[in-house]
């Protein structure tokens, strides 16, 4: 395992106090590192959670700010945080108009966002799962929440800052949640610094589809294509589970997994766009960059969500957390 | 040797959750390969985690009543453990503690068992058959139920936790993985059947 | 080579055009992708142009727009952009009040902006050379110009827009250069598309200490140590190259290679942080991320650049690029 | 055979091109290896991006006078080459065209080649004997001064280029690597020392 570390126990701890110490204008830590929060709470605002396991830097951390998140818990690598830690961030940020958790769907996530909801007061949740590389069926525990809780995050953020309340808010993080579509191919696995070694081994002539965000394997093994033919077969599915709703504007994100080079996620995003339009999309607001991450996987994630006026301009509204800033 | 009320009620609790936190710790390695394989690679270390910060409570909840015992496991694993294993396990733990009394019989038990394995389902939303640690659980609450010793409970356990290898994984990270989930055996049943066989082991000695 | 491409000979023209697709707002692309430029120019004001090769991305197209770069000259990978590149930018940015290139010291980047500069009017350069691994005496070609760039263009580019003239820039910027030190280690090499494979290897117990960006090997090769050892190292190379110069304030960058994953970054911002402060720093000002890369080589260096009021407030005027943003 | 005023006047230009332009493509990877060892691994890339874009020039070319293309040549490879070897290759053609006579005798071609090896130099602001490119350079204008056959030149090209493996690079990017750079052949020697080569294959071709 390469990475920068001294000792595996204490990797989470000393990178978030890296953390916090970089961006102490925008947001502090909470005790025992159970949770970051925003530095300025603002008071009547519905306060906006969100965590999940580390690994995904920028996301949810970096996220923390203006126009987003009020906290967010870090569990261990890969692991959803435990139920203390989001009870104890509510607490905190709370400042009386209530909490919305936006929560990623794994199991892990959801039982233990639900315990600490179950144990705290004025608490709604949204759930993000917009990987169509999951079979949605009885079958399955769901899609997972990929890169586009980032966009939820962002819209429902912008929306909290305006002053709506947790029940609008709810409501309109569902409905942004069902309106974006992701999926992703893997080129490596990840190491876990815990666990030493990749997650998996691939050769080098592979990548894996559709893969989420935990080094873990995808759907199939399949010999690497030219990014036009990938683009196309994840354009393609996004697509086909849009269905009739593919149409209108769109933001298309296109995200990098740790350690794709932004040369190769650009290119992802000139064939995507290129592609998307002529099935009749119009992309008219873009993100690029490696936000919704697995440790150090190369590969990327395509994430496409129809956008109506509002929403886009909620996209627009202005932010400033560690990892996205516009506007302010 | 079959168990009962007085065996239970003359269980050594800190030897109980060393073996169990020694064998967890000993086969942290193992599980999260196997997790690694159809997961993300962390069933070890967050198991490792929870029982290890259990055992560091283990003097303060020596003198403690069995079922104010387990719930406080219970508890701690909640807190320690996180993924999906932590409120499973932790709702395990809890759920026993709640239902048994504090000088229970082989019936008390087999009773509390079953009552919370249905909070951990209720909690998973799962059900036997899905390539869970519900697949080790329910043979386990069954073999009680029937009256096994402890070391045959425990061999129940873990011919359970190898039928999960053909199996389909309908929940948990692994489901993600589709028909790729065949031909492992799940983590958490894996670690259900270490915890049952150290349960069993401190049982027959205090028996 | 696992790269998300389609042939070696269009990865770069691709990515050009999905970068300039997806920041139409900030920037566009010069004719033959020979440059990237603001969209919008300030008339009066002298023009920024930097370049050098690909693969270092978001340096230094994504540094162009307000507040810093007005055009970026981007090369192949890891090749210095050709004279015709520079002069044709120089020629469509330049509204009158000259032209100032920062140029990274490579003698291929400084050869390529001297004919440019040559041949074009009104044109002064800054050299940057912060890179301390690399000796400077007669007998080498002197340091290299690594992550310290973008400080240079982020100060320089701030006064620019303040309206400060050529000479003055010109002096700033060397000025600035002048306070400003780093030196990275790198886990990996990393594979230039047209290459194919990395440019070194490397076991999984070593690390190359004082390399640059262009996934070359270092000073020297050692043994893999702990993120504390390794950042130790580093510091006591830039301290003792700071000599007496190192205290009051400064600004600590954290530079990200690529393929290292930011919760390590900020680790070893965390440490960093620590060391320098120890030997009589403070650090008031922080930049953790990849932003000077090498492709996808895993590894990062550490910029310390002292700071005097007037540079502290340089650094915080708002900057609007597609990489670094705030206050806007 | 001898070089003289005849053989350069004869020369088949667009045949001195593609000669080149072959063995710089049929080396690349080789180029690129070298400067993988001790550079940032583009050389031969470098060189072939330019030396190709000559080709493509190489039919309007053609009509020309020997002192225009050689220009037009330099010019292109600046345009088209990039890097270190982009301006100094130019330069050195650029500045043999602007010295050279339309039809030159050997003498001319030396004094050229002097002048042109110097504008190197002051461009590089680099010297004999720091592993570069002019460590093969200096040779082949001595050689050719000195009224050696094209081959013989071509000899001494080779034999040049293999004399920088022992040297610590001074200039140039592998001066970074500081003893690390001992024991590898210069890449700029070795395109060099292939360019010669070919030229002097088509000189005794024409003669
Ligand atoms: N819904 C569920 N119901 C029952 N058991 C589950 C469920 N989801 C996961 N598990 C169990 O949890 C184990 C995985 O635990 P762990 O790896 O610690 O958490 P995570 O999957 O969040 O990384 C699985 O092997 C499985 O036995
Ligand atoms: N200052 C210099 N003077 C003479 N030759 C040089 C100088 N710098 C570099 N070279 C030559 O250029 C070659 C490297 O060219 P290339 O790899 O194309 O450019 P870069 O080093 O910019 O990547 C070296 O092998 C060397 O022969
Ligand atoms: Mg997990
Ligand atoms: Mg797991
Ligand atoms: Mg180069
Ligand atoms: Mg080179």
């Amino acid at each position: 395992m390469k990475k920068f570390i001294n000792a595996v126990d204490t990797v989470l701890t000393e990178s978030l106090d890296g953390f916090a110490a970089a961006h102490s204008d925008i947001l502090m830590l909470g005790g025992g590192h159970k949770f970051i929060r925003r530095k300025t709470l603002k008071p009547g605002k519905v306060a906006l959670i969100s965590g999940g396991g580390s690994g995904h830097e920028p996301l949810h951390g970096g996220l923390v700010g203006h126009g987003m998140l009020d906290a967010a818990c870090p569990g261990q690598v890969f692991t959803s945080p435990t139920p203390d830690q989001m009870m104890e961030a509510a607490a905190e940020v709370n400042t009386g108009a209530g909490c919305l958790f936006i929560v990623k769907n794994y199991e892990g996530d959801v039982m233990n966002f639900d315990m600490a909801a179950e144990m705290s007061e004025d608490v709604m949740q949204v759930v993000t799962n917009d990987d169509v590389a999951v079979e949605d069926s009885l079958y399955t525990t769901g899609r997972r929440g990929v890169a586009g809780t980032l966009v939820v995050e962002k819209i429902v953020g912008a929306a909290a800052e305006e002053g709506l309340a947790l029940k609008e808010l709810k409501e309109l993080g569902d409905k942004v949640n069902r309106a974006t579509r992701s999926m992703g191919v893997a080129l490596t696995s990840c190491t876990v610094p815990a666990a030493g070694k990749p997650n998996f081994e691939i050769a080098d002539d592979e990548m894996e589809f559709g893969v989420g965000i935990h080094g873990e394997p995808g759907r199939r093994r399949a010999k690497l294509q030219p990014a036009d033919a990938i683009v196309e077969e994840i354009c393609a599915a996004i697509a086909s589970d849009f269905g009739a709703a593919l149409k209108g504007d769109a933001l298309l994100f296109v995200n990098g997994f740790g350690g794709t080079p932004s040369m190769e996620l650009y290119l992802i995003y000139n064939s995507a766009r290129k592609m998307l339009e002529k099935r009749g999309v119009r992309i008219v607001r873009s993100l690029v960059g490696s936000y919704v991450t697995s440790l150090d996987m190369a590969g990327c994630s395509i994430t496409l969500t129809m956008l109506d006026d509002r929403v886009a301009s909620l996209w627009d509204a202005p932010v400033h957390t560690a990892a996205l800033r516009w506007g302010l | 040797m079959t168990m009962d009320a007085t065996a239970m009620s003359k269980i050594d609790l800190p030897a109980l959750i060393d073996a169990v936190a020694d064998t967890i710790s000993e086969h942290a390695d193992e599980l999260t390969a196997l997790d690694q394989a159809i997961g993300d690679g962390d069933h070890g270390l967050n198991m490792k985690r929870g029982f290890e910060a259990v055992r560091a409570e283990s003097a303060a909840l020596a003198g403690q009543p069995l079922p104010e015992v387990l719930r406080a496991i219970g508890t701690k694993l909640v807190m320690t453990v996180g993924g999906a294993s932590g409120p499973l396990f932790g709702t395990l733990f809890m759920s026993i503690g709640k239902e048994l009394p504090t000088e229970p019989s082989r019936a008390d038990l087999a009773a509390a068992l079953a009552k919370a394995i249905s909070a951990v389902a209720a909690r998973g939303k799962s059900q036997a058959g899905q390539k869970t640690m519900l697949d080790v659980l329910y043979p386990v609450q069954a073999a009680v139920a029937a009256g096994k010793s402890p070391g045959d409970v425990a061999d129940v356990a873990d011919g359970a936790a190898e039928a999960t290898k053909p199996l389909k994984a309908i929940r948990g990270r692994a489901s993600f993985l589709g028909d790729r989930s065949i031909g492992h055996v799940d983590p958490g049943a894996r670690s259900s059947a270490l915890i049952v066989r150290a349960v069993a082991k401190v049982m027959e000695h205090s028996a």
